[in-house]
């Protein structure tokens, strides 16, 4: 079947199986890799991206044609330019990230948690967090990465 | 994963023409719940397509059933194994043929499912709610097939 | 791991969603938040031939106060709860409660609570929820669109009085009056397992304190979740005592019927109901003011 | 903590890590990402009987599948001389596909190769495999008895894989039975997994010049070259493995799976790129497990707590096939660590391994090699052992510490510990706890009855393997390697044999050169993990990446100092043995204002040279001396919720003494991620399987991996004492907070219940166990 879908602002159309998951329409039709799998039960949280720029869904428990007509924002679409994102910015200086293989997923979520939050406590983004799992981190400096975006972006 | 069952069902038949019907591969195939097709291989072997709709679970599953009867005792064991994609649920069933002297007949019957691979682990609540299901609908159609 | 194939219908309204699940009865799922189906289609348990997309129906994402209920219709999200700037109101707070504890704060955002009630999974949260604030689902059958008290909605593991062919529009909320509070308490062993034991309250007061109504029911305590006939008629028209609160806990306890797994034994699980229900009762108490 | 990076003086620098720009853009490589024209994917049929026999496999209605271009079997192996592969120390073999039978659920039975992912899911759902269930084996217990031999084809008809003992057998059971004070206690270490975020995988394809290209999830690259020559018969000339970025390892991408061998089986037959990539659920219940040990501890001790005797006999749970990847000569690992900081008179320690129908493995999950199972045996023993003689248990370790002076400490199990000061370590940690405050709170919550606990690890580790007199790995000796090339601008790369899973090696390798050529870390580029470019190395894991390879780069860094040197004393026009390197630069002894930097020598390297050779690289080699033995004191401050059994960690303080530090920011980091794995596994994780050998924990539903909100806040601190023999003096951390932390979990909650006269809980510490020793201990005492 035919599916549309808007990535950080490009137009993709491609022709897929309606068993396509949206992760792998992602990272296989559209050639972009840096949204990551890591589970087979929605619970990693490696692979969510934004829709519609500030809800943030597991796009392995999502099949792309319900993104047609969307708009989703991707890991590859947070830097405006050569400028990072204050989120990128945090978790660089707060050593927010190991591996990096939840760092996508991890950075997204907090996307759209700062979006409809834009102060949160520490207990508001641990709470934000939880649906995003780290094997490497222990998650302390990925909070303080996102309260570093949260203040504006200054370590 | 293990999951035991067990119930009664009185027929209006007698004993004899139960003892019959449950040696029948056809007819016991028959009665299972929702079945789609029925294949007899041999005297006790028979393949069976069956429907299944619980909550998420919904298609069809290849059952594989087999009938050990016993005359002396009037029981009739049964082993009912299927599944797909790397999982496997063994079913044995067991019914005892009694005969209460009023010219009916009271089928006493207990099952057990066991479960393996990604459908213990992913379905195994939904699995118990199906594996009961289907062994307590197979034994009440016995009764409707016999009374009817 | 990868679905089986299926055929991919996206509906744009209620009537176009309706013919297509009429045409299709057992074959067809609606898709909707799919936080269940999918996963369970990735596992190849549910291999359905047709999936209805009911995403785009506008009219379906409403989440409105609207003649004495609060309408959440079928794709209104969890989050969308979550973040409803009415939802502080103690009136609400069982409602809150629990819809900070679904799941996980991802899932929740694609996850719906009609969805929850029409999948009624024996450890859901909403269906809990549901049995004690005594919410109803509107049902749209062959025969027209009816709505079903949830005590008669919620049949059997996974089973509920939508059947085949069948569609849940929305689920109503009753609006508690103002000396309402409620309390969900859950405990689970991590952000996103199903519930080891959950229990959801509400209670709504007279002018002189005594309970005017009480709704307490279990999750992860049978087949499906279960509404404490007892404890409720225990509560109401009485003054709230420790006494009391200790009763309602041990009939919720004695009601409970859990399944002994990695979670916890059946003895654990039948306890710790008890001891969900006391503290959800204390805590709506405290929210009513009341220290029992 | 300075964190800017400059030249010379880069050591103990917290810079930011040079590798992180391209993660946090989604620019990462990781395997997956791979994907190449007429690339075909790969999935496994596999099996849901743990022990069985195999009758048939009827792959016709597979091959009817839209998209499936073959389907291969055990037999197909076996015909190409592949059915077997040698295990990873080469004392046993594993089936690549399963044979005749299977033995243990999940295992391989058939590969399955089609052009989409989900043709490959449908294919493998259309292999018929006909089982005959046979009796099941769960644990070694059961496997003791040989009732059921699991494995026929090997030489000796029993389940007994080895027998491996240390120490002194007689002197230690005289001692103990001679000891006033006795304690033994059953501890399971139980089956766990690493479960990295990213789950193991591959792409291979054989280029136009018959070379396999080879990208894989290894920590250890160079030895899959090797390994895969010797199997496969492929001239080593001709295989090229590449390991990219790596979503975390912690162990599990050490051993070669099934799904790697079936991978280049494929390319090579049907002639097409082929990609495998595991599910969760193929992770958790087929690759390399970690733990599974059943440890019976005795400790003898006089009335006084001074500690007389140890003797540990474990049980050990190999599964299916021994595929444990210790180096060959270590069958139980660094076991023999199992005295821990104490100073024991005399001890000794067995462990008997058996066959299960469970998955093979057993090393892995930060262990460093069955540290973790010996760590926890002592700490928690010593604990039960303060119980006994109701001593403190901080007074219980202070007293029996190894002293400062004893260092070189010879341990009665055969190692020499290098250095430590463990009364300085305890103490600093005591003092940043405020233990003393603390022991009132509980005082006082006691009264009261509510439970509250304080539990200690005082652990000392042993990794850096390891000296090539007694470390090799299929032969090849744990040495390590790296080879730095500075170019005439004075920028450089250091390629090592070592592979980082996230450690930060991209920036900490360019630390060790920065610091010890004073130039700038920024322009140091590190490589590792391509076998066509890096030297040969044994990898990454049990620590041993600073220890051993970062050793080499020092060395490989002071011998381009040496040829630097020739060049500096030409532009000084000095004798070479005039010219000294001070304050990270050449100087004329004496004359300090005449000196060059190491950036102009380079390029004189080049450009003005003299007589000297042009260039300016070297290459070493490194056979460490010695391994290197961190430490540390870790303390837990729990609160137990009575009524839910609800364990919450209020507190966690963790001293590390990981000798020299390259990068406090990164160090603390591997802390965090350390102290989060054993929290894990002390409270939430366990593969279970029942008495049919059902796996019960086969994806992340069942297997708990913590979220941020219930993962505690961690305090860190250090102390420093470097490691005589290491060129820089570092010991390595990575696996430190692993290896502590679950004793002090335990510690922690054992304590909070001692009250109830609750001596020992088995891991995971769940709420149902802590609900029911509570319940249990108060229809005790009524």
């Amino acid at each position: 079947m035919k599916v549309k879908v808007t990535v950080n602002g490009v137009a993709y159309e491609r022709d897929v199986e309606p068993r396509t998951l949206l992760a792998y329409f992602l990272r296989e039709d559209c050639g972009l890799t840096g949204t990551h799998v890591g589970c087979d039960t929605s619970s990693c949280g490696c692979c969510v991206v934004v829709m519609d720029g500030g809800r943030a869904v597991k796009s392995c428990t999502m099949f792309a044609a319900q993104a047609d007509g969307h708009d989703i924002l991707t890991v590859e679409g947070l830097a405006d330019g050569g400028k990072l994102h204050p989120l990128q910015q945090g978790f660089w200086d707060q050593h927010g990230l190991q591996c990096g293989y939840c760092t996508p997923g991890m950075m997204l979520t907090a996307y759209a948690l700062l979006k409809h939050h834009p102060t949160p406590s520490e207990a508001d983004i641990r709470e934000g967090l939880a649906g995003n799992l780290c094997r490497c981190t222990g998650y302390q400096n990925i909070v303080k990465a996102v309260q570093q975006a949260a203040r504006g972006g200054q370590p | 994963m293990d999951l035991q069952y067990s119930g009664e069902e009185k027929i209006a038949a007698s004993p004899a023409t139960v003892w019959a019907f449950v040696q029948d591969p056809e007819k016991v195939g028959r009665c299972l719940p929702e079945v789609v097709d029925v294949t007899v291989q041999d005297p006790t072997h028979v393949d069976a397509v069956v429907q299944v709709a619980v909550g998420p679970v919904r298609g069809r599953f290849k059952l594989k059933l087999e009938l050990i009867p016993n005359a002396a005792s009037r029981r009739i064991d049964m082993k009912v194994s299927g599944g797909g994609f790397g999982s496997v649920v063994d079913l044995t069933a067991g019914a005892d043929v009694v005969d209460p002297g009023d010219g009916a007949t009271l089928l006493k019957w207990s099952g057990q499912a066991v479960a393996r691979g990604p459908v213990a682990a992913i379905g195994g609540r939904v699995l118990d709610a199906q594996a009961r299901k289907l062994i307590e609908q197979a034994f009440a159609n016995v009764r409707q097939q016999l009374s009817a | 791991m990868i679905p089986a194939a299926f055929d991919y219908l996206r509906a744009h309204s209620t009537d176009e969603a309706f013919a297509y699940l009429q045409q299709h009865g057992a074959e067809a799922r609606v898709l909707a938040g799919g936080q269940s189906l999918i996963p369970a289609m990735r596992f190849r348990l549910a291999r359905p031939a047709v999936l209805v997309d009911i995403n785009p129906v506008r009219d379906l994402n409403v989440l409105r106060v609207n003649g004495g209920v609060l309408e959440v219709g079928a794709i209104a999200r969890d989050s969308d709860i979550e973040r409803a700037p009415w939802i502080a109101d103690r009136r609400w707070s069982l409602v809150h409660d629990v819809s900070r504890v679904v799941a996980d704060p991802v899932v929740r955002q694609m996850g719906t609570v009609v969805g929850s009630l029409c999948h009624n999974d024996p450890a859901g949260d909403w269906t809990a929820t549901a049995l004690a604030a005594r919410a109803e689902v509107v049902v749209r059958g062959k025969a027209g669109t009816r709505t079903v008290p949830i005590d008669k909605f919620l049949v059997d593991s996974f089973t509920t009085a939508v059947s085949e062919g069948e569609m849940a529009l929305a689920a109503h909320f009753p609006v508690p009056d103002d000396r309402t509070a409620g309390s969900y308490q859950k405990v689970e062993r991590k952000v996103g397992d199903f519930a080891t034991a959950a229990a959801a309250v509400q209670l709504s007061l007279n002018a002189n304190g005594t309970i005017r109504e009480a709704g307490v029911a279990l999750s992860a305590a049978g087949p499906c979740a279960v509404r404490i006939d007892e404890a409720e008629r225990m509560l109401a028209g009485q003054k709230p005592t420790a006494e009391l609160i200790r009763a309602a806990a041990d009939a919720a306890s004695r009601r409970s019927a859990p399944q002994g797994d990695l979670r916890g034994s059946v003895e654990y699980k039948k306890n710790l109901a008890g001891v969900l229900v006391a503290r959800g009762l204390r805590q709506a108490l405290a929210r009513l003011g009341v220290q029992a | 903590m300075s964190t800017e990076s400059k030249p010379g003086g880069s050591l103990g620098v917290a810079m930011k890590r040079k590798e992180d720009p391209r993660f946090i853009q989604g620019k990462g490589h990781y395997v997956d990402d791979i994907s190449m024209p007429g690339m075909l994917y790969l999935a496994l049929v596999r099996s849901p009987y743990s022990h069985a026999e195999i009758k048939s496999i009827d792959i016709s209605e597979a091959m009817k599948v839209p998209g499936v271009k073959a389907v291969i079997t055990g037999k197909d192996l076996e015909a190409a001389g592949l059915g077997w592969l040698p295990t990873f120390h080469g004392l046993d073999k594993q089936m690549v596909l399963a044979i005749g039978k299977v033995l243990f659920q999940y295992q391989e039975v058939a590969a399955v190769f089609a052009e989409t992912r989900g043709a490959a899911a449908d294919g493998v759902e259309a292999v018929q495999v006909d089982y005959a269930p046979l009796p099941v084996v769960a644990d070694p217990f059961a496997s003791k008895t040989d009732k059921v031999i699991l494995r026929p084809d090997r030489e000796a008809k029993t389940n007994h894989i080895f027998h491996w003992e240390v120490g002194d057998k007689d002197g230690t059971a005289r001692a103990l039975a001679a000891s006033p004070k006795r304690i033994s206690q059953r501890i399971w270490f139980q089956r766990c997994h690493p479960a990295p975020l990213e789950p193991c995988g591959c792409v291979a394809y054989f280029d136009t010049m018959g070379r396999l290209q080879f990208h894989v999830t290894s920590q250890a690259p160079h030895v899959y070259r090797t390994a895969l020559a010797i199997v496969t018969g492929i001239p080593e000339d001709k295989i090229h493995v590449m390991s990219p970025d790596l979503g975390g390892g912690f162990g599990n991408k050490v051993p070669i799976y099934p799904g790697y061998v079936c991978a280049i089986v494929g390319a090579l037959k049907i002639g097409r790129p082929v990609k495998w990539i595991e599910t969760r659920t193929e992770n958790l219940t087929s690759t390399g497990f970690a733990r599974d040990y059943h440890m019976d501890v005795e400790i003898g001790a006089t009335p006084d707590g001074r500690v007389t005797a140890l003797h540990v006999a474990t049980a050990a749970d190999h599964g299916a096939f021994d595929a444990a990847a210790d180096p060959s000569k270590y069958p139980a690992g660094m076991f023999g660590i199992v005295t821990g900081s104490y100073d024991f008179p005399t001890a000794h320690a067995e462990v008997d391994a058996y066959f299960t129908n469970k998955a093979p493995g057993g090393i892995a999950y930060r262990c460093s090699f069955r540290v973790t199972e010996a760590s926890f045996a002592i700490e928690r023993a010593m604990d039960i052992l303060a119980d006994e003689l109701k001593i403190d248990p901080v007074e219980l370790r202070r007293k029996n510490f190894v002293r400062k002076d004893q260092f070189p400490y010879p341990s009665r199990l055969g190692f020499t510990y290098d250095s430590g000061d463990y009364h300085k370590t305890l103490d600093t940690a005591l003092e940043a706890l405020g233990y003393q405050a603390l022991l009132k709170e509980q005082a006082e919550k006691r009264a009261k009855g509510e439970l509250m606990g304080i539990g200690f690890s005082t652990f000392t580790e042993v990794v850096g393997a390891g000296p090539s007199k007694h470390f090799d790995i299929l032969g090849i000796k744990m040495f390590d390697s790296a080879e730095i090339r500075i170019h005439p601008t004075g920028a450089g790369i250091v390629r090592a044999g070592t592979k980082s899973q996230g450690q930060g090696h991209e920036t900490t390798w360019a630390q060790i050169v920065g610091e010890e050529l004073g130039l700038d870390p920024q322009n140091i580029m590190v490589e590792e993990g391509d076998t066509d470019t890096a030297p040969y190395g044994l990898g990454t894991y049990a620590s041993r990446s600073t220890p051993v390879a970062g050793a080499a780069i020092a060395m490989a860094a002071r011998r381009v100092r040496e040829k630097a040197r020739k060049v500096a004393a030409h532009l000084l026009e000095a004798g070479e043995a005039d010219v000294e390197w001070k304050d990270y630069k050449f100087q004329v002894k004496g004359v300090p204002a005449k000196s060059v930097t190491m950036k102009e020598v380079a390029f004189a390297a080049y450009t003005n040279m003299a007589q000297n050779e042009p260039g300016l690289e070297a290459t070493y080699y490194y056979d460490p001396p010695n391994m290197t033995f961190p430490n540390g004191t870790y303390v837990a401050v729990v609160d137990v919720d009575r009524e839910t059994g609800e364990v919450k960690v209020r507190r966690f303080l963790a001293v590390d003494d990981c000798g020299t530090i390259i990068n406090p920011m990164i160090v603390e980091g591997q802390i965090h991620g350390g102290l989060t794995e054993g929290f894990a596994i002390a409270f939430m994780q366990e593969i279970q399987y029942d008495s049919e050998g059902n796996n019960l924990n086969t994806n992340f539903t069942d297997y708990l991996v913590p979220t941020s909100l219930e993962t505690p806040h961690w305090e860190t601190a250090k102390t420093i004492t470097p490691s005589p023999h290491h060129p820089i003096g570092a010991k390595g951390v990575g696996e430190s907070p692993n290896v502590g932390s679950p004793a002090a979990f335990v510690n922690a909650v054992v304590d909070a219940l001692s009250p109830l006269g609750v001596r020992h809980i088995d891991m995971p510490v769940t709420r149902d166990k802590v609900w029911r020793a509570i319940r249990d201990a108060e229809a005790r005492k009524t």
